[in-house]
């Protein structure tokens, strides 16, 4: 297992420095707007990341609804704390490549205002969790609150593409509106960042068995005291 | 009369992560009463809300009424509960409370019902006062009242003698005996021995969230003691 | 049918009782109407859009207000766990609280508006069927997205509202929809995809309560 | 010892509008306990709360340690009151709630003594639980522990024994024998005779808000009894 | 003194435990912005004036449901009357209130005001001293009123909280008064007229609990 792991670090640290080649070197410059277009690499690779810990969120807390399994909850909280990290970025870049690019550092368009509420919502998922306790209570208490937030994250996709939007469509369903080395290098960035959250993912739950064994070993001394 | 009202089958149940109730076990026939004691903190009330499908619970079978209640805790009309609380809003008077009830559970005739159970508990002087005026043992009373107005077949009692003075105690125990007479059941929890021995079949002791102890008790139900 | 009707009764009776939801929700909007009055009067007219967005900002928060007093009616005495006893299970309690906040959001709602397209005097703001419309659709978002919630935090043992904090970024888009349509509505503009959006949130949180319903209480 | 720690003279009070308590009067000497016992609604309650200022009264002179005290009902930091509720945080633990009275009544070694009183109620291993994960009668034995903690010269307990085992009742019946050989005065109230002759110097009966009948008991109070 | 200090700490670590004030205040003044933003962005520029309406309606709104989720608190388990009860009286348990509302109203404006300024981008809106001034008095007036009616509200036996209510309409002129003075002080106006009535008012309100405190919370 632990060879397993020093592996996949090893796989992880070699794939960033590939896409690091490709967004740096490989690349052409964005013909309007220069060299800040590289930013769009790590937007993009964060967006696609929160949207997958998002799904991932969703998906085990409809399996902790169907079969009651603690280790479905551990997946829902991980996956959705990295999701929320990865939001955070994908604000960040956002919010940065739109100074470079509308000059201005925020405006009120749909997609930034819907990702704006996404975030909140997985804050407010993350809080709840925090404020709950008793392990099932919380787990079931957090899934549905998963499932009720979840609502927003194909809203957030859509919007560009209901209403009108400064932000812009890059996948249509008529194909990619940018250069063919461009795309290679956002799929090559879109797999670099999906193999830092699996690593991230997997040390997340390492982590989260040791915090509940530790629980568990309080409270099996409490319960020596008489009551 | 020998119809199983209630049965569970190595019953468990864990609060904030520390195990509450850990296999229980027995059974109660139609028309006999089974009287809980134990240390505070052991379990009782957790209990009788698992019993009453308040709770859920985790490990083992809990049959009613001959068959067997889901896991996650789902209440039952035919089972009267009576708490630590109340249940019922203190903005309304105890009949309008009462009526919300007798709706509830669909009884007929619910004017003339309220008018003879409100009688029983000697609030009908007070029926039409908001419950946030009575006194600790009125709300005993008014709880009471609840309890007999909904003609449950299995009561479960956590104990309903507190707060009560000696005529209300005698009051309740007359229905209690009653209510068993007429084929009924009762769990009930209390922590004086001399309620458990004159109004128990069975006693049964918890502690730290198992049956412990067990015992038939003499079970003729003897006449009152005074005042 | 007949549990929630009862329960709808309940409320409806408690609220004859205290009156203060129905006043705390009246007297947020009306007062909203007020501060904005006095603070935008001064600068000139107002725009349509403007009156659109003062009046779904007062429903987001008197709904979510009312709301959260409609759950906090429950907490004393662990009143919940005798409605949720009753047969016919946990389902009619959600729906009655559903249809309790409905009602009082829905009426918030009209008043506020004929208030203010009264007060305002925009040119153009006129209550038409669209409007009307727009208005009970997003009494339902804020009824159903708040209903869910409050229920959520509401367990029957302990007897706290917590989770009515997390609301608020449930109901933003049934403000922003709601506003944009009114808006549109008004300006003669295009409110549809805006109230297809509108019907479409509302449809998810009606039926997750009803999927989810069972677990919404179990504690 | 012979100092009057508290004498009503003729007390009187409204609650909406129906007379609760018609003029009272009793006094009592430091070192001696009074047992007030009296039907539910009778005013015991409202008679505690007359006495420990926390209602005003509307009629005849209250005079506490020797001097009146006004009609408007003025809490003083040495009278300990435990009435039916808690009076502590239910978010807070029972060390941290502990510590806030101590606090607030400037008692000195705080930490030490909060060590004591949880001890002597034995709820050490709970200390540092939410109080509102506790059961029935955790929370009454927290509420005694609060009480011992102010270490009030006068002690005003409504029911103390309600919902306590027969264990947490002999602990507590031996802290107000304690108190009282300590020239402490305790006026209590009971639906239990048993209860009330075991720990009372004189009991009273109230009815409808008149102190009716009056005795004095023989006052030894007896060992405890057996569980 | 000490027992408001006592009482003031046991409030931030009830805060620090639930973190609900905090969190609801935030969250509201925060969904305010974004809910206005997106509302009042696509009709063009906001005017200096708008941005101040916005952002005291938002103190308003969110100091009203600070104040009555912080006697919230008090509700349970009669501890009101534990606090009463302490040596010192009854007079510190409302100085303490109003300080942690007061605190709380401090730190929602000024960060709401920091993050309406920066997002907003409305030419001349910059922050001075006088701007932080009227904060500080508005949140003060907030608190003081809204301590004042809370705390009638809270009596000690009977557990209700109804007054919140009425709470609002004495608001209005301190969010109004708040208003124009903030307005004033970006558009480079005369601010003083505005900010000597917030003061008046913030000093009835702070000597009347002081005169009436005895009669507060006798039942
Ligand atoms: C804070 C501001 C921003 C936020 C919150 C944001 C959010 C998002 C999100 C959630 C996605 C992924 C969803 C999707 O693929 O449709 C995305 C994709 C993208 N963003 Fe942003 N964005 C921001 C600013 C910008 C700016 C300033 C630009 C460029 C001028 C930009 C360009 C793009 C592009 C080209 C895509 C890929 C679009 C596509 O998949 O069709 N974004 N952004
Ligand atoms: N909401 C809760 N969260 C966590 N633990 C709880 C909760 N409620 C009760 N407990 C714990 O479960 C145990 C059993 O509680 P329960 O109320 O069933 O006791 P009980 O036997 O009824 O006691 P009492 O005689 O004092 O009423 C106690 O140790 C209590 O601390
Ligand atoms: N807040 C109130 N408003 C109006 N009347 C009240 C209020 N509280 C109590 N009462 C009434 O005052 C009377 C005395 O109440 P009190 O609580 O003192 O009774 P008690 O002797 O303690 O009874 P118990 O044994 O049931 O605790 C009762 O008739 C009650 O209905
Ligand atoms: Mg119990
Ligand atoms: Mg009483």
């Amino acid at each position: 297992m632990a060879r397993f792991r020093s592996w996949g670090l090893a796989l992880l640290g070699a794939g960033m420095v590939a896409v690091l080649y490709l967004i740096f070197l490989g690349s052409p410059d964005d013909a309007v707007l220069g060299p800040s277009q590289r930013i769009f690499y790590v937007h993009m690779g964060a967006a696609a990341v929160a949207g997958v810990a998002y799904t991932i969120t969703a998906a085990a807390s409809l399996l902790y609804l169907g079969t009651r399994r603690l280790s479905f909850d551990q997946w829902a909280a991980a996956s959705a704390e990295i999701g929320t990290a990865f939001t955070t970025m994908l604000l960040v870049s956002g919010v940065l490549w739109g100074r470079a690019a509308w000059g201005i550092w925020w405006t009120w368009d749909p997609r930034l205002t819907a990702t704006v509420i996404l975030w909140v919502l997985f804050m407010g998922y993350l809080m709840v969790r925090q404020w709950t306790d008793g392990r099932e209570r919380r787990a079931r208490v957090a899934s549905v609150l998963a499932l009720a937030a979840y609502v927003a994250v194909p809203i957030d996709y859509m919007t560009i593409r209901w209403w009108k939007s400064i932000h812009p469509v890059v996948m249509t369903s008529h194909g990619f509106n940018m250069a063919p080395s461009m795309v290679v290098a956002m799929f090559a960035a879109m797999a670099g960042m999906l193999l830092l959250f699996a690593a991230w993912m997997q040390i997340r739950l390492a982590l989260m068995r040791v915090e509940w064994g530790m629980e568990d070993a309080r409270n099996r001394m409490r319960g020596m005291g008489r009551r | 009369m020998d119809r199983v009202l209630v049965e569970a089958r190595g019953l468990s149940r864990n609060l904030a992560g520390r195990p509450v109730l850990s296999s229980v076990s027995f059974s109660l026939r139609a028309g006999r009463s089974l009287v809980v004691m134990g240390a505070n903190g052991a379990g009782k009330s957790t209990l009788l809300q698992v019993l009453g499908g308040i709770l859920g619970y985790q490990g083992g079978v809990l049959m009613r009424f001959g068959t067997p209640a889901c896991a996650e805790g789902i209440p039952d009309g035919r089972i009267g509960y009576l708490g630590h609380k109340s249940l019922m809003y203190p903005n309304l008077t105890l009949a309008e409370n009462l009526q919300l009830y007798g709706r509830l559970w669909r009884i007929v005739n619910v004017a003339q019902r309220i008018d003879t159970v409100v009688r029983r508990v000697d609030l009908a002087w007070w029926q039409h006062e908001p419950l946030k005026r009575y006194s600790q043992g009125m709300r005993q009373r008014a709880a009471w009242a609840r309890l007999l107005l909904i003609d449950a077949q299995l009561w479960l009692l956590d104990e309903p003698w507190a707060g009560l003075d000696p005529d209300g105690r005698q009051i309740t125990a007359g229905l209690l005996r009653d209510h068993l007479a007429r084929g009924g059941g009762a769990v009930v929890t209390t922590h004086r021995w001399e309620d458990a021995q004159r109004l128990g079949h069975m006693a049964a002791v918890l502690e730290s969230g198992r049956l412990a102890h067990w015992r038939e008790l003499a079970g003729t139900l003897a006449a009152e003691e005074q005042g | 049918m007949q549990k929630i009707w009862t329960l709808f009764v309940k409320d409806m009776r408690l609220e004859a009782r205290q009156k203060d939801m129905g006043f705390l929700m009246l007297a947020f909007a009306m007062m909203e109407t007020l501060v904005f009055g006095f603070a935008l009067d001064s600068g000139g007219r107002m725009q349509t859009d403007e009156v659109a967005g003062i009046l779904w900002m007062g429903f987001l928060f008197a709904g979510m207000l009312g709301i959260v007093r409609l759950f906090g009616r429950e907490t004393a005495e662990d009143v919940m766990v005798g409605m949720a006893m009753a047969p016919g299970g946990r389902l009619p309690v959600v729906m009655a609280k559903m249809a309790v906040a409905w009602v009082f959001c829905a009426a918030t709602a009209s008043i506020a508006t004929s208030v203010d397209v009264a007060v305002f005097q925009v040119p153009g703001t006129r209550v038409s069927v669209i409007v009307v419309l727009v208005m009970l659709l997003g009494a339902l978002g804020l009824a159903s997205v708040g209903t869910l919630l409050s229920g959520l935090s509401l367990n029957l043992s302990g007897h706290e509202v917590l989770l009515p904090v997390l609301t608020m970024p449930f109901l933003v888009p049934v403000a922003i929809a709601g506003m944009e349509a009114t808006g549109a509505a008004w300006r003669g503009g295009r409110p549809w995809p805006w109230i297809h959006a509108l019907m479409a949130y509302d449809l998810i949180f009606m039926v997750l309560p009803l999927l989810l319903y069972e677990f919404l209480w179990e504690v």
